[in-house]
């Protein structure tokens, strides 16, 4: 038996689909859950998909985080259950509070599509075991509102704890502070990150690499040694 | 106000009636009170005004638009021709896919953001309505000069629109154009294409059958926007210095329109739909005689039950207005409740608001009056036809006459001149890198996006199992159909076929986006009478039918008129995108091949363009055979694994296509100007019917007797190799030098 | 230094889908009683001079030409009292 | 109907680049002796019944919840006058 990985589709949802793809790669099986469940059917890890739920409308993220699927991952991801937000995802995670942070309008106030260099800061969470610290991946990131921003003690937190988790390389494509792409919390369990890594999973597709494979296998691994 | 009922017509045969200000002319007055023995009410009046429009009847164009069924060349690939939402091609594996291309220039200039973003959505109804899946779009732009200070209104706005909009749609952006010219300065063009992909059991048509059947109403709420805006928007060119006469704009709402998707979708998944029809100009009045006129039988509509925004609404308003992303169902009885429960499912509402009836008529009430009783043909697909006057315009022979000869216009000679001529071009607004504004667009999401832009066609896998994909390429250039409207559109044609066969894809299917000015005026007549003539002779040689488009007239400012600008789309089908051929040249010591042959033809070129501003003569010379032949080849190489690079040539000529490839695959290539050319030619002529290559040493003996056998030109040039691109025995550019000329152009002008 | 706010809001007869996408969220969330919600803009100026008359014809002209989009919006400019 | 405003701004500590922008064009725009510009939401909140204390409470906890990401916004709810 594999594990079951849940990929949450909110109303407005885009990358949801490409997230099941990336799971199914990397050989686990996809789950699709729906946002007004509150039921995550036995899944072992939740993927928060990228898009623009609610069409990003208020803010991004700021109304899927009440949907009553969200009440359920709160709590469980609290108690430990690995989830993995992507763009979206992480907004939505930062407005649920299971991140700390907002995500501020791009400094170009433009949205940005690119190829982009990160790199991995944390190799110990549940979705990075398969990276190595210090390793260079190049993933898609596409964002408008992707600008990670805290207070200062917030960063010196992250930062002191290694809870930064990526950081872009070369570019930084939306003024985020410190130049971080996704942090993790302090029990390495829930990550959130703005470039797509379900994007980078096939050699024929988006940007031809498959640098974003690894989350996936990562998260199977952890989930099947368990 | 006393509502306008049909008996309230009845009894006041001579009541005054606004049809002169609502756009109609006289005889269509005098024709509609005929057609219902009566004069029309105030209803009845809305919807013919608009219906009957340019935008809607395509009254100057239809007589000429019809050579594109008559001379429709022998295929079996059409599943769905023209006269539907959009076409529907058999791509093969029990696939089918369907795209289309329209304009929405007029609103984009009063409003660019949101005249664009809902370019976008109407487009991508027109898709969903056939039953498809939407899967990527496109968006050939046109401005006016990219130093003008509208430019830096316009452009920005429309961007961001169209990005906004497909961005939150979800819909990869996979290609383009980008064009600036004066001509566009108060007439930008926004084209708007979109394809999707179904299954050949899942077309679904614009058709009401069935007495008993009901009419569903889904989506958004209807409010006051756009009223109107078909008739005054489509109709005349409208004073922009004057704000009150400005139509009311509609707003798009990208978010409800990804929720009217996934309903549609799942509700066609469930075969709950028997017949279907987006909403654009014209709105409930356009869609419910469009679904009548094309079924079986009557419709009956109580317009009480639509949801409405606002409640101070006249009927007439209902039923003209423009709310966007909103769709009409034919749904049987007994799946009304699973409809209305999907429709719950996404958050979309959804209201029943009439039936089928066996009856003949469109009938439509309000407060338990009936408003409307019209025969729904009459409103949808008898509308008026012209036979508008055309002529050669009296300045065509002067124009032509105007050649770039050598004599007449001064060339580079010499390595240093050529050499700053080469960074002139690559670094004019025209030929320079686009990618401040594709940077803003998505072309990831759905996770299908093989190519995207700068290539040459846009490619999307269809199928995860076989790796079947289709390929677009749009291509359109005015100064060449200005110069000569029949081989204009023609170019056009063969740029984007070229495209897509240098991505290695089969061009199968054609879409068409005729943009124009007035046609009221014979001249601009005469230039879309001839461009319609020699599209549809290309598409009959190259076995091309056009499948749907659209036509936008009255492109003007005054009495001055666009560029006659016919946008041509080409859809291609490659049976494994893992043979796509990419246009970067990115392996060391590759072999670099010119296809095709090189006369000196610079009329209406870039070079002309960027280095004397100017534009006369006559277009370059065009060999459909040739086109023929050249995609055979091209497409074989890719199959066969013989050739790794391809890039088409067109704006700008070898060195523009050149630089492009080497830029992007981050490698230099040493070329040596063939005999007997002369090096200003080779490096800037715009000859049709060519590509360069990169060709591996391996494959080269087999490549060459390919193209030796099929009796394609086909000179060795040069090679992959270094940081620079030299031209031996004339100049040495290095890369950072091409590529600091060819980037950051448009940011400097526009960001 | 002085403040002056200027009010940016859609023209009543245009969609918001912004303040549709709140409305519909509020009972989610159990806020009742809201029969409508519309989102706008608000931009705050700090004024380096005096707030007078000219100053604020100035700052019209910009709502007018700049800060709004008049196709679609509605504007209102005021001066904001020191708290 | 009465009607609630809030007002959403940006924490002055946190940057805020389209209030930037917005400056950095008006002197190009001939618009001179701005010092600052901030950009932020209003909420235009139509209520059904009547604006009392408990109906003000309930706003200002929709505001802190979700109208506002108190993480880097501040906002305020007022009582818009009849006009
Ligand atoms: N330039 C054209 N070439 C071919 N077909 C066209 C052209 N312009 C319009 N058509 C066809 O005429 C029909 C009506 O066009 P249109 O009014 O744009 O459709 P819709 O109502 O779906 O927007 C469509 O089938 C369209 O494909
Ligand atoms: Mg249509």
């Amino acid at each position: 038996m594999t594990a079951r990985i849940g990929v949450v589709t909110f109303p407005g949802s885009l990358d949801d689909r490409d997230a099941q793809r990336a799971v199914r790669l990397a050989g686990a099986e996809p789950v699709a859950l729906w946002h007004r469940d509150k039921d995550l059917h036995q899944v072992d890890a939740v993927v928060l998909p990228g898009g623009f739920s609610y069409g990003d409308y208020l803010r991004c993220g700021a109304i899927s985080r009440f949907s009553p699927v969200m009440d359920t991952i709160i709590e469980q991801a609290k108690a430990g259950l690995p989830v993995l937000g992507i763009c979206n995802g992480f907004q939505v995670l930062t407005e649920s509070h299971l991140l700390p942070g907002a995500m501020l309008r791009n400094e170009s106030l433009h949205f940005v599509c690119r190829d982009q260099k990160l790199r991995v800061e944390n190799a110990a969470t549940a979705w990075t075991t398969d990276y190595t610290v210090g390793q260079e991946i190049s993933v898609p990131l596409k964002n408008g509102e992707g600008r990670f921003t805290a207070d200062a003690r917030t960063i010196d937190e992250l930062e002191a704890e290694g809870r930064v988790a990526f950081r872009y390389l070369d570019v930084n494509p939306n003024g985020s502070i410190n130049d971080i792409a996704g942090i993790t919390n302090a029990a390495g369990n829930v990550v959130g990150l703005m470039p797509h890594p379900e994007h980078a999973v096939e050699p024929l597709v988006g940007t031809g690499r498959t640098d974003g494979l690894g989350f996936f296998t990562s998260i199977l691994k952890q989930l099947v040694s368990s | 106000m006393t509502l306008d009922t049909v008996k309230h017509a009845t009894e006041t045969p001579d009541a005054e009636q606004p049809w002169a200000a609502l756009g109609l002319k006289a005889d269509e007055y005098a024709r509609i009170r005929e057609i219902l023995g009566r004069r029309p009410t105030g209803a009845e009046l809305a919807m013919y005004s608009v219906m009957w429009s340019e935008h809607c009847s395509y009254k100057s164009s239809k007589v000429h638009l019809k050579q594109f069924g008559d001379k429709k060349p022998e295929t079996d690939a059409l599943l769905v021709g023209i006269g539907e939402n959009a076409g529907v091609v058999d791509v093969g594996q029990g696939y089918a896919v369907t795209f289309k291309i329209e304009s929405h220039n007029h609103p984009s200039y009063v409003e660019p953001y949101q005249g664009a973003a809902t370019g976008i959505g109407g487009i991508v109804r027109d898709i969903l309505a056939m039953g498809a899946r939407p899967v990527a779009v496109m968006d050939p732009l046109r401005f006016g000069a990219p130093d003008h200070p509208d430019t830096r209104r316009v452009l920005p706005g429309i961007v961001a629109g169209i990005g906004g909009y497909g961005n939150c749609l979800g819909l990869p952006n996979i290609g383009g154009e980008v064009v600036f010219d004066p001509c566009y300065q108060g007439n930008p063009l926004v084209n708007a294409l979109c394809v999707g992909v179904m299954k050949h059991e899942d077309i679904h048509l614009a058709q009401a059958f069935g007495a008993g059947n009901k009419v569903i109403l889904y989506g958004a709420r209807t409010g006051g926007d756009g009223i109107g805006g078909a008739s005054i928007l489509a109709s005349e060119t409208f004073d922009a210095t004057k704000p009150s006469k400005r139509p009311a704009v509609q707003v798009g709402d990208p978010f409800q329109e990804k929720l009217l998707i996934e309903c549609t979708l799942e509700v066609f998944r469930e075969r709950l739909v028997s017949g279907i029809q987006d909403f654009g100009a014209a709105g409930l009045s356009c869609a419910t005689s469009e679904l009548a006129s094309a079924g079986s039988g009557g419709m009956r509509v109580e317009l009480d039950d639509v949801p409405l925004r606002d409640n101070t609404l006249s009927p007439e308003e209902i039923l003209m207005s423009e709310s966007q992303e909103r769709m009409c169902a034919i749904v049987e009885p007994a799946n009304v409740d699973r409809f209305l429960e999907i429709c719950e499912k996404w958050d979309v509402i959804a209201t029943v608001i009439g039936e089928v009836t066996d009856g003949e008529r469109l009938e439509i009430f309000w407060r338990g009056e009936q408003i409307v009783d019209v025969p729904p043909r009459t409103v949808a697909h008898d509308g008026p036809v012209l036979n508008r006057p055309f002529a050669r315009p009296s300045w065509q022979d002067e124009l032509q006459a105007d050649a770039p000869t050598a004599e007449r216009l001064k060339r580079p000679a010499g390595g240093d001149e050529l050499r700053t001529a080469v960074l002139q071009l690559v670094g004019s607004p025209n030929q320079a890198d686009k990618s401040w504004i594709t940077s803003q667009y998505d072309r990831f999401v759905l996770g299908n996006t093989v190519l995207a832009t700068p290539e040459d066609s846009g490619m999307i896998r269809v199928d995860e199992e076989s790796n079947l994909g289709v390929a677009i390429a749009t291509d359109g250039n005015g100064r060449f159909a200005k110069l000569d409207p029949y081989t204009g559109a023609q170019l056009a044609l063969a740029e984007a076929y070229r495209n897509v066969a240098a991505t290695g894809a089969k061009p199968l299917a054609v879409s068409d986006c005729l943009n124009f000015g007035s046609p009221e005026d014979p001249d601009v007549m005469w230039q879309f009478a001839e461009a319609t003539r020699g599209l549809a002779d290309a598409c009959l040689t190259l076995g091309t039918p056009v499948t749907g488009g659209n036509v936008s007239l009255y492109n003007q400012t005054g009495a001055v008129a666009i560029h006659p600008t016919p946008v041509v789309a080409v859809l291609g089908v490659i049976d494994d995108v893992n043979r796509r051929t990419p246009m970067a040249f990115a392996e060391e010591g590759q072999l670099v091949y010119l296809l095709g042959d090189t006369a000196d033809e610079l009329g209406g070129s870039a070079w002309t363009q960027v280095a004397h501003d100017h534009l006369g003569g006559l277009p370059p010379r065009l060999d459909l055979e040739r086109e023929r032949l050249l995609a055979e080849i091209l497409i074989s190489g890719s199959r066969d694994g013989m050739i790794d690079a391809a890039h088409d040539l067109s704006d700008g000529g070898l060195i523009q296509a050149l630089t492009e490839s080497c830029l992007r695959g981050g490698k230099g290539a040493r070329l040596v100007v063939p005999e007997g050319l002369d090096p200003f030619v080779f490096l800037f002529s715009e000859s049709a019917g060519r590509a360069i290559v990169s060709v591996p040493r391996s494959e080269e003996l087999r490549f060459t007797e390919m193209c030796g056998v099929r009796g394609l030109p086909a000179t060795r040039i040069g090679v992959v190799d270094g940081d620079s691109i030299e031209i031996q025995g004339q100049f040495t550019l290095p890369l950072a030098e091409l590529h600091e000329a060819h980037t950051g152009v448009i940011e400097a002008l526009i960001g | 230094m002085a403040r002056v706010v200027v009010d940016v809001m859609l023209k009543p007869e245009i969609l918001d889908p912004q303040g549709q996408a709140v409305q519909r969220a509020l009972p989610r969330l159990g806020f009742a009683g809201i029969a409508d919600v519309r989102q706008g803009k608000r931009f705050e100026l700090e004024l380096e001079g005096p707030v007078d008359d000219a100053a604020l014809a100035r700052i019209r002209e910009a709502a007018e030409t700049f800060l709004a989009n008049t196709v679609i919006e509605d504007f209102t400019v005021r001066v904001e009292e020191e708290k």
